[in-house]
């Protein structure tokens, strides 16, 4: 009935997002939702398991967070400061996360971020490379995407 | 100029905060374009929209919610799903264009990128050994 | 507003129309595509020029002032028809190239 | 009633005899033949009676309106020419009925030659002009069938073919003449055009109607210059000389004239258009026939110097003179087809018609000889023959002054002259061929007398020439005066018939000519024995020759050189041609009509717009500038402009056109760049020293292109500046809410009002569909384009050679991240797209907007996984949503009917849900629903068919190596 | 709207197009079914053109006012269908014609390639509604929908030609598309309405700067119609196309080129029949078509190929039609209708027959063995190889259709072809015309040029007949079977009926002229429609709305 | 007075986002490279999504928000197929 209740949920609410709140788009957004979802069930993704859906609130507050400083951030070096000691460069980083919708939050973070982004995923190393706009310190970026996000997703997603 | 009879019945302090994001929201997103047409390498570039993309939408998205809300004093709140969706769309076309940027600089040799193979990377950067976790 | 409109159709029915006469098939399609919006802007036009007026019924507002609904419906016909005639032609132009081994309209390199 | 069994027993002898052709009997269709000739004879006969007190007409109704009756009509002249038709026949068939040889598919012949004889009836019977010249046109035809009888000959094929052009010729101009005449007339019938001559001769048109008749006339009787087609002829059979190219079909053109003798005749043009071209014929056409060396041959141009003749006489104009012309349109039938006859058996006999070959033949031939030499002498003028009456009548018209000129005065010198070279034919024919030694070249050595039927015919015509000969007035005469009287009326003439005038100029004349004929042949006998190559003088003027030149020239070699200079074949010139015919339709009515700009009221630009439009603006010259070499580039330039056009759309109050542009737009971008991938490379040319024509022609587009924009910048600036006349908008916009049922005017318009248009749009989507369908499947791609493409190749190389990757590890770590976003936005897109749908009626979307967002949903699932990944999981069935979308929108609007009301009537009302509450329910929604359904089908099968063509390639790849992989 | 059989006006677009969507249902394989269904429709086609036409016939009068309101929307509000004599002419010939080519196909044509079936129909489909609507801009739907379909037939069977021909036709019809659309939405900027007649109606009192304006639109949507009719020099696309189309095709394309025709002869004599702009463009028909004919005239004498002849003889039809038209007088406008009629089938029948003519010269076997090639496709493989007899005496027939076709294009005696002529020339020079004017210069270029233009398909046809029978089929029957050559022969037996009855058929065309002739007929029938009662259910809302807005 | 600063407000953002389109417009003319400039037209369509926004306070209508979704849900379909095109030489495999 329910293949993916967290996603019908979600279109639900998107659905009463666009339509506005009555009982009856309640009821029509219910059946839409449900048959969206029946439609995602025939592509058979690789099932997603949110064992830690709770700690998804703190990943979001972080990540807007952490836009809002790295906007601060990128506008500043285009605005003209210290531009002649900014280098950019990649950088790369071993995972540990495997799971695919894990790898595509923490790509939609990586890119969101203004001053990272993702360049290329290898599955058989596990390895990702980035490409980071103002680079001083790589290990410190390793560090920064490991601990700050990969944790937090492994925790959510595996 | 055009004057908003519209928004007249708009209190002020919503005018304000719609404007403050108005700007805020547009300044970001020219500065990412300046920075995207004065920045010199493709994988600088890459990074100059998403100052559009994030904030900068968010908030004009903010700003947008703010006003109709207050206007038609009901919560307006459908501009969110345009964050969203432009928040998890755009890394989608910004990593496949990085990534066929790659290809591309690779095939033709430019030592500027590194090269595609796990096993070639410093050891050092490989701080653990790649594997299942 | 109009003096805007009617350069810019000006301007894409200039671009199209010299993409059309190009020897190319990939020139053509996007020249007709070009003027597939010169057109369609074209039959917009023609309703007059409002902005914030769509016809859109809403309490108190007076129909007289809502922009002509009429051009708008047919310039989404003709969307449609012109995207339908676009996706056609790229498929001709496919198999053309396919047949004959290049993108010349005429279907041979240098026509005499 | 007789007439019309007269006329249509032919054709259905015709009809009956080629039923005939798998019998393989050749008695059968000769007897059927023979029996139709006889039975026109006899009906022929019976009705003399009745013409002899006025003509006898029937008259059915056919076109009346037009002046085109199914009339016909016999008098006197009718009835001698169908008699003489008929009786000729007759004796023709019988004779066919032995000439034909085993080989040849009897019934066909028998079939045209009834055809022939039916048309030839039909011309002399008409009573409506018009109907006279149809049955023109079908002995043209049937001729053409009669002389290309032997198609295998290619002598044959082309002397019938000659006939066909020359005499259609003739026969076009003829029909436009009598078209002229009918004008001046008032009515295409034969009595009212007889009775107004006066009134025909004083029309200002009359020179005109006269020529184009005289060109029918001298066409179809090989007069000067258009006498050439009549020797080429000589390939059909010679039965078929014998009736057509002697008794009847050449004689259509001086019958034509002597019928229309009343109507056109005597004034000073109708002389010297008719004198000039029939002396000349007499005299060119004798003159020929002299040096002819096939016997049909000099029969052929003697036909054309007798009927040159006949024509001298009926220019004269002078009543006297048209009994002469009739007469001896009678006697020259009688001699010359029994002369054909003649030349029949020896053919036949001997195998050949050269002169050169035949001598000596009266040994073997005796009493074919004799005839032949009767009717010789008929035909040379020999007195007491049929011939000689008829000279002796045209020595006598011609020494009459009748339009004093120059002409007129040399007539009685060429007369004569044109009488000695006659003589000298006629005597070479019987000279060479019955005396002298015996023969030595012959192909049959041993000729013999015919079968006692075959030679019936020619006995029976010579008796005829004696007869008439000898006792003209007792034989001929009284029918003879009918026919007269049918055509001069009270004009005709005190004439007599007898064989001896007393010695007069004419009786002079004629026996210069006798001696002088045989005086020339004499000089010329062993000349002519030797001579190869055509007439002295004359020898280049060969009208056949100059007539085939010029077809070939005309007709297809000016005709080719004007079809590629006319024509195209190339698109661009055809496009250019288009867009200036377009431009030059816009502009001239406003140039004639004084366009200038005036001042006029505008709302003021607001800078942002214009801002954008420059972005606009730019990217559409930018497209196309790139469009060449870098079409990547030219794409995203073109998307650019496409943004520009829906920003502008909502700009300008138009939130639906803005949606439907923006997906339509997203789709068509993606189905260029499926199609991107089969198109060769093409690299910047570095040579910049472009040619100057190459230049010159880009200058002449670019000023056309500038042009048509110029012209679009006025022609839409000068439509805003005027509002538009309220008409049907204001009615749509008070309407929509309360009639139909909807707060969108635009989506009421387009399910409602105009509801029809949008079925019809869809249909187009998709028929186009269908057809891209179709194509796609016979889709081959070009030989470079069939190999991966270049990036793939290199990225298969390295996860190959790398033994830690898999093989197309590249492209799945590539897609990993993407495609897993991609896939989720699956249902969010559905559900955007059931949104779309849901608001259309009252608000921006609709059915097409929300189909093609559908449709994105499952490109998007293609382009993440690509076409196998999807289709594992996916069963789009796109004909299936398209015939459902179909039938659903046809449903709707016949499910009106049963109300009784028209197609499409819409009806809405708002139902009561329980829990929901009032929910609106428009009939026009279930329509849009069709409209979703197909646009589905047909946007995902169009992709979906591309996006196959790069799998099914690799299959072409699999077909090609014997290796293939298994798929 | 109490006559049930209104409806019928509606049945010609319909029924193609049930059929149409119908067939999409089954699969490729299911040929017997699907010819089927597409010849029934077909069957229906004719059996409802035919009662169109016989109330056509019977008239106001008769208690028949031929005007369909869609959606019951009063006029100029909604579209309406007006089947007057004219449209029920077409709709007639149509189905007429759509009967033989679809016959045709079923030997082979239709299993060569995808969908034949449903592009057919909906060709059907366009051309009907083309000649039914009453409204300008569902005119350019129909028109797209017969272009569309009749793109996907073009390039049926495929094959280099036919692509490179499609990709021609496809290219030039879309921009005369745009002309269309500029056409028509000019027309609506400055009048106000898309209805054709009250596009009549408005235009006798509208102001200098909006006359312009229209007849400006006018002329660029008079491009769209030229384009299609074929006029010189818009016209080498048709040459290329119509030759490079499969056979029952090309067949059924002949009536395509009428539908501008019958466009430019319907709106000019409602539209500018009267009035101020009276006689607009007529000289550019006259002169135009002249030039076309001159054209076709050149292009039939200097072709090779048979199929290149016959379309260049669609060109002559074309032009001697716009030329006729051009004159702008009832008489001979008459004469063309039927010439038009005559015309239409000879080229129809021509065309079916050349590609059994062809076949026994191998020309036609290549071009299907070239498409027939399998490229990676397994379903195309199981090309059935032709079955059936030879007919007995097949050469005789082909050649007898052939002669019968020569005669008829040529316009001798004693089929259709020549009435044809005679009914126009006897309006132009002839008993009919008048007497008053004289005749002037263009009409003597006319007639020369349809007499030139008749000459000039006899040589072709003499010679390429000669050609082909006599020269070189020697020896060779072609394999011609019963439903391809029963088509020809009955098209041309139509000829036959046309000739015996001409007057009848003269009456009928004259008819409809006079009642062209005087657009208050149709402009009040249009007008004066009544809606069928008032909507069975007023929308709750209405009541809401009048106080709301 | 709000609603002048409303208004100021508005004009400004529109012109930053009018000049923010003309520098991805540059970006698209300059390329260098192909990626460039559909990485430009990716940028040009979030701008254009934003100037629709804007455009809906200004006018103060909700009707203009589905033309903004649609950009911000599908605008990205295009420039991933042109992406996709850029990496595999083919859009869909
Ligand atoms: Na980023
Ligand atoms: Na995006």
């Amino acid at each position: 009935m329910l293949p993916y209740p967290l996603l019908s949920l979600s279109l639900l609410i998107m659905w009463l997002a666009l339509n506005g709140f009555t009982f009856g788009q309640l009821i029509v957004g219910g059946i839409v939702s449900v048959v969206a979802s029946w439609a995602m069930a025939s592509m058979r993704p690789s099932k997603p398991r949110l064992r830690g859906w709770y700690l998804l609130p703190k990943l979001v507050w972080i990540v807007l967070y952490d836009i809002v400083r790295s906007n601060a951030a990128v506008v500043w070096i285009l605005l003209g400061g210290h531009r002649e000691k900014r280098h950019s460069g990649f950088v790369a980083i071993p995972l540990e996360l495997r799971d695919p919708t894990g790898l595509a939050v923490l790509a939609v973070i990586i890119t969101s971020t203004p001053g990272t982004a993702w360049m290329e995923y290898n599955s058989g190393g596990g390895t990702v490379l980035i490409h980071v706009f103002d680079l001083v310190d790589e290990d410190g970026w390793v560090d920064l995407i490991k601990n700050r996000y990969e944790k937090l997703l492994v925790e959510i997603f595996e | 100029m055009s004057t908003i009879e519209h928004a007249a019945e708009l209190p002020a302090w919503a005018a304000l905060v719609v404007s403050v994001f108005l700007v805020l929201g547009s300044g970001l997103v020219l500065m990412g374009m300046l920075g995207f047409v004065r920045l010199s390498t493709f994988y600088e570039r890459i990074h100059a929209p998403t100052l559009g993309t994030s904030w900068g939408t968010g908030s004009i998205v903010i700003a947008s919610m703010v006003f109709f809300s207050v206007l038609s004093t009901r919560p307006v709140v459908h501009e969110i799903l345009i964050g969203i969706f432009v928040t998890v769309t755009t890394p989608v076309t910004l990593m496949l264009l990085a990534r066929a940027a790659l290809h591309r600089d690779r095939s033709e040799g430019n030592p500027e990128v590194p090269e595609d193979s796990p096993a070639e990377m410093p050891a050092e950067e490989s701080g653990e050994p790649a594997g299942r976790a | 507003m109009e003096l805007v409109l009617a350069l810019a159709i000006g301007i894409m029915t200039s671009s199209g129309v010299w993409l059309l006469l190009r020897p190319r098939t990939y020139q053509v399609i996007i020249g007709l595509s070009l003027l597939s919006y010169a057109v369609n802007l074209f039959i917009f036009s023609v309703g007059g020029v409002k902005s914030n007026a769509a016809p859109l019924l809403e309490n108190g507002v007076k129909t007289a002032d809502l922009a002509d609904p009429v051009p708008q419906a047919l310039v989404l016909t003709a969307i449609v028809i012109g995207f339908a005639t676009t996706a056609l032609f790229l498929v001709v132009l496919l198999a053309a190239r396919g047949l004959t081994g290049t993108d010349h309209v005429d279907g041979r390199e240098q026509p005499k | 009633m007789i007439l019309v069994l007269l006329v249509c027993l032919p054709f259905l002898g015709s009809l009956v005899a080629i039923a005939l052709l798998k019998t393989d009997s050749r008695v059968l269709a000769a007897r059927l033949a023979g029996a139709v000739a006889l039975a026109g004879l006899l009906m022929t006969a019976w009705l003399y009676p009745a013409v002899t007190r006025g003509p006898v007409r029937l008259e059915l109704e056919w076109l009346p309106q037009l002046g085109l009756n199914f009339t016909l009509r016999m008098d006197g002249l009718a009835w001698l020419f169908s008699m003489l038709i008929t009786g000729i026949g007759f004796l023709v068939v019988l004779y066919a009925r032995y000439y034909m040889s085993e080989e040849d598919p009897v019934p066909r012949f028998f079939s045209f030659l009834l055809a022939f004889m039916g048309s030839m009836l039909g011309i002399v019977l008409s009573g409506n002009i018009i109907l006279l010249s149809i049955f023109w046109e079908l002995t043209s035809i049937s001729s053409f069938l009669l002389i290309s009888y032997w198609h295998h000959n290619a002598a044959a094929r082309d002397g019938a073919r000659m006939a066909l052009t020359v005499t259609c010729i003739g026969g076009f101009c003829l029909l436009v003449g009598l078209l002229i005449l009918g004008h001046i007339v008032g009515s295409y019938d034969l009595d009212a055009v007889l009775a107004a001559g006066d009134k025909i001769r004083a029309h200002p048109l009359y020179l005109t109607t006269l020529c184009l008749i005289l060109m029918g006339a001298l066409t179809k009787s090989a007069q000067v210059p258009f006498h050439f087609w009549l020797p080429n002829a000589m390939a059909a059979p010679t039965p078929v000389s014998a009736y057509l190219h002697s008794a009847t079909m050449v004689k259509a053109g001086v019958f034509l004239l002597v019928r229309l003798w009343p109507a056109l005749s005597g004034t000073y043009e109708w002389f010297m258009l008719l004198g000039l071209a029939g002396i000349s014929t007499l005299l060119l056409g004798a003159y020929f026939a002299m040096f002819q060396q096939d016997l049909k041959g000099l029969l052929a141009y003697s036909t054309i110097s007798h009927l040159g003749l006949i024509m001298t006489l009926l220019s004269l104009g002078s009543p006297v003179a048209a009994v002469a012309a009739i007469f001896h349109m009678m006697n020259h039938a009688t001699f010359k087809a029994s002369l054909f006859m003649a030349a029949g058996i020896i053919d036949h006999e001997t195998g050949t018609r050269d002169m050169r070959k035949l001598s000596g033949l009266f040994r073997y031939l005796p009493v074919t000889g004799i005839l032949a030499m009767v009717a010789s002498a008929a035909m040379a003028g020999v007195p007491l023959l049929n011939g000689f009456i008829s000279k002796e009548m045209f020595f006598a018209e011609t020494v009459e002054t009748h339009a004093d000129s120059l002409l007129d005065r040399l007539m009685p010198y060429l007369a004569t002259l044109a009488g000695a070279f006659s003589v000298a034919y006629s005597l070479r024919f019987i000279h060479v061929v019955f005396f002298g030694p015996p023969p030595t070249e012959l192909p049959n050595p041993k000729p013999h007398e015919p079968p006692h039927w075959m030679r019936f015919p020619m006995e029976f015509l010579v008796v005829a020439c004696l007869v008439v000969g000898i006792i003209p007035g007792l034989s001929i005469g009284p029918f003879l005066h009918t026919a007269v009287v049918s055509v001069l009326g009270s004009q005709t003439p005190e004439y007599s018939l007898a064989v001896w005038h007393g010695i007069n100029t004419p009786l002079i004349m004629s026996a210069i000519a006798l001696g002088g004929g045989v005086a020339l042949y004499i000089l010329l006998k062993d000349y002519l024995a030797k001579c190869d190559d055509g007439p002295p003088l004359f020898r280049h003027l060969a009208g056949q020759r100059i007539f085939e030149r010029v077809l070939v020239t005309v007709s297809w070699k000016w005709a080719r050189f004007l079809e590629s200079r006319l024509g195209t074949r190339s698109l661009q010139p055809q496009l250019r041609l288009v867009v200036a015919a377009g431009l030059l339709a816009g502009v001239v009515p406003l140039a004639i009509a004084g366009f200038s700009s005036q001042p006029m009221i505008l709302s003021t630009v607001d800078p942002a717009f214009a801002a954008v439009w420059l972005v606009g603006a730019i990217c559409a010259i930018g497209a196309a500038y790139q469009a060449k070499y870098h079409r990547l580039a030219a794409l995203v330039l073109l998307s650019g402009t496409g943004i520009t056009t829906c920003i502008t759309f909502v700009w300008l109050s138009a939130p639906d056109l803005a949606i439907t542009q923006l997906l339509v737009e997203i789709v068509t971008t993606v189905l260029i760049l499926l199609g991107l991938r089969w198109l060769p490379k093409r690299f910047e040319k570095i040579d910049n020293s472009v040619a100057f024509i190459s230049r010159a022609r880009r200058l002449r587009d670019f000023l056309l292109a500038i042009a048509c924009g110029a012209g679009m910048f006025v022609f839409s600036y000068a439509i805003m500046k005027q509002p538009v006349p309220d008409a049907i908008a204001s009615y749509f916009l008070e309407n929509a809410y309360s009639q139909g049922g909807g707060r969108n005017v635009v989506n009421v318009i387009l399910v409602d009002f105009r509801g029809f248009d949008t079925m019809g749009e869809i249909v187009v989507l998709g028929i186009v569909a269908l057809t891209v369908f179709a194509l796609l499947r016979r889709f081959r791609p070009a030989p470079d384009s069939i190999e991966k493409p270049e990036q793939q190749r290199i990225q298969n190389a390295f996860d190959l050679e790398r033994p830690e990757r898999s093989d197309g590890e590249t492209v799945r770590d590539y897609l990993l991240v993407p495609s897993v976003i991609m896939q989720w936005m699956f249902p969010v897109v559905i559900t955007l797209a059931v949104y779309i749908f849901l608001r259309g009626h009252d608000l921006p979307g609709g059915g097409f907007a929300a189909g093609i967002t559908m449709a994105i949903a499952f490109l998007l699932q293609y382009l993440a996984g690509g076409v196998r990944w999807a289709e594992d999981r996916l069963r789009v069935l796109p004909l299936r949503w398209m015939g459902v979308g179909l039938l659903t929108a046809v449903a709707t609007g016949v499910g009106a009917w049963v109300l009784d009301y028209p197609f499409l009537t819409s009806h809405s009302r708002y139902i009561d849900i329980p829990l929901v509450g009032k929910a609106p329910l428009a009939s026009a929604l279930l329509f849009d629903l069709g409209v979703f359904s197909l646009v589905v089908g047909s946007t995902v099968l169009i992709l979906i068919a591309l996006a196959h063509q790069s799998v099914r390639t690799h299959r072409v790849r699999a077909i090609e190596t014997p290796k293939a992989e298994e798929l | 709207m109490n006559d049930w059989y209104r409806h019928i006006i509606i049945a010609p677009i319909l029924v193609p197009l049930v059929a149409g969507a119908l067939l999409l249902f089954f699969d490729e394989r299911r040929r017997v079914l699907k010819a089927m269904i597409s010849v029934v429709s077909c069957v229906l086609l004719v059996g409802v053109a035919i009662a169109l036409f016989r109330l056509a016939i019977k008239g106001p009068q008769g208690g028949f006012d031929g005007v369909y309101l869609l959606g019951n929307w009063a006029a100029p509000f909604g579209i309406v269908l007006v089947a007057d004599q004219l449209s029920a002419l077409m709709l007639v010939l149509t189905s007429v014609l759509a009967i033989p080519a679809l016959v045709f196909s079923l030997a082979r044509w239709h299993a060569a390639g995808a969908h034949f079936h449903s592009l057919f129909q909906l060709l059907l489909m366009g051309l009907n509604g083309a000649f039914l609507t009453g409204d300008l801009f569902n005119l350019f739907v129909f028109f797209e929908v017969m272009l569309a379909a009749s793109y996907g037939l073009l390039m049926h069977g495929s094959g280099s030609m036919r692509v490179k021909a499609g990709m021609h036709y496809i290219v030039v019809n879309l921009v005369g598309a745009l002309c269309f659309l500029i056409g028509v939405s000019t027309i609506y900027g400055s009048v106000g309405t898309l209805n054709m007649a009250d596009l009549a109606l408005r235009i006798a009192d509208l102001d200098p700067d909006r006359r312009m304006l229209l007849e400006a639109g006018a002329g660029v949507l008079g491009v769209a119609f030229l384009v299609k009719a074929g006029m010189w020099p818009l016209n080498f696309w048709l040459p290329a196309a119509y030759s490079a189309a499969s056979a029952p095709v090309a067949g059924i394309f002949a009536i395509m080129s009428k539908v501008g025709i019958y466009v430019i002869l319907r709106l000019s004599l409602l539209v500018f029949g009267e009035g101020s702009s009276a006689g607009f463009g007529l000289n550019v028909l006259l002169y135009g078509g002249m030039a076309t004919i001159l054209f076709g005239t050149i292009g039939v004498l200097a072709s090779q190929a048979l199929g290149r002849l016959a379309s260049y003889s669609v060109l002559v039809s074309s032009g001697t039609l716009l030329a006729v038209l051009g004159l702008g007088n009832g008489v001979v406008t008459a004469g063309a209708l039927f010439y038009l009629v005559s015309s239409t089938l000879t080229l129809g029948a021509f065309f079916m027959l050349i590609e059994l003519v062809e076949r026994g010269q191998d020309a036609g076997a290549t071009v299907l063995a070239v498409t027939m090639e399998a490229y990676g496709d397994a379903d195309e493989e199981e090309e059935e190889t032709e079955i059936g007899v030879t007919m007995p005496a097949t050469i005789a027939m082909l050649g007898t259709c052939f002669a019968a076709i020569g005669i008829l294009l040529s316009g001798l005696p004693p089929l259709s072809g020549f009435i044809a002529k005679f009914a126009m020339l006897t309006g132009m020079i002839g008993v009919n015309a008048s007497n008053a004017v004289g005749i002037s210069l263009s009409v003597w270029l006319i007639v020369a040029l349809l007499i030139l233009s008749g000459l000039a398909a006899l040589i072709s046809m003499t010679r390429a007949g000669i050609r082909t029978f006599w020269a070189s089929m020697e020896g060779t029957v072609p394999r011609v079977l019963v439903v391809e050559m029963a088509p020809v022969l009955l098209l041309v037996a139509v000829t036959l009926v046309l000739t015996v009855q001409a007057g009848p058929v003269m009456r009928y065309m004259e008819a409809t002229v006079e009642r062209l002739a005087r657009p208050t007929l149709y402009i009040d029938a249009v007008m004066d429609a009544r809606r069928a009662g008032q909507p069975a259910q007023t929308p709750v809302g209405a009541t809401v709305t009048e106080e709301g807005i | 007075m709000s609603h002048v600063i409303l208004a100021c407000s508005v004009v400004i953002a529109q012109v930053f986002l009018v000049v923010a389109m003309w520098l991805a417009m540059v970006r698209m003319f300059r390329g260098p490279r192909a990626q460039d400039r559909v990485l430009a037209l990716d940028a040009l369509y979030v701008c254009s999504m934003l100037l629709l926004m804007v455009f809906g306070i200004r006018s103060g209508h909700t009707i203009y928000f589905e033309a903004s979704l649609i950009i911000g849900m599908l605008g990205f379909v295009s420039t991933v197929a042109l992406a996709k095109f850029l990496m595999r030489g083919e859009v869909i495999e």
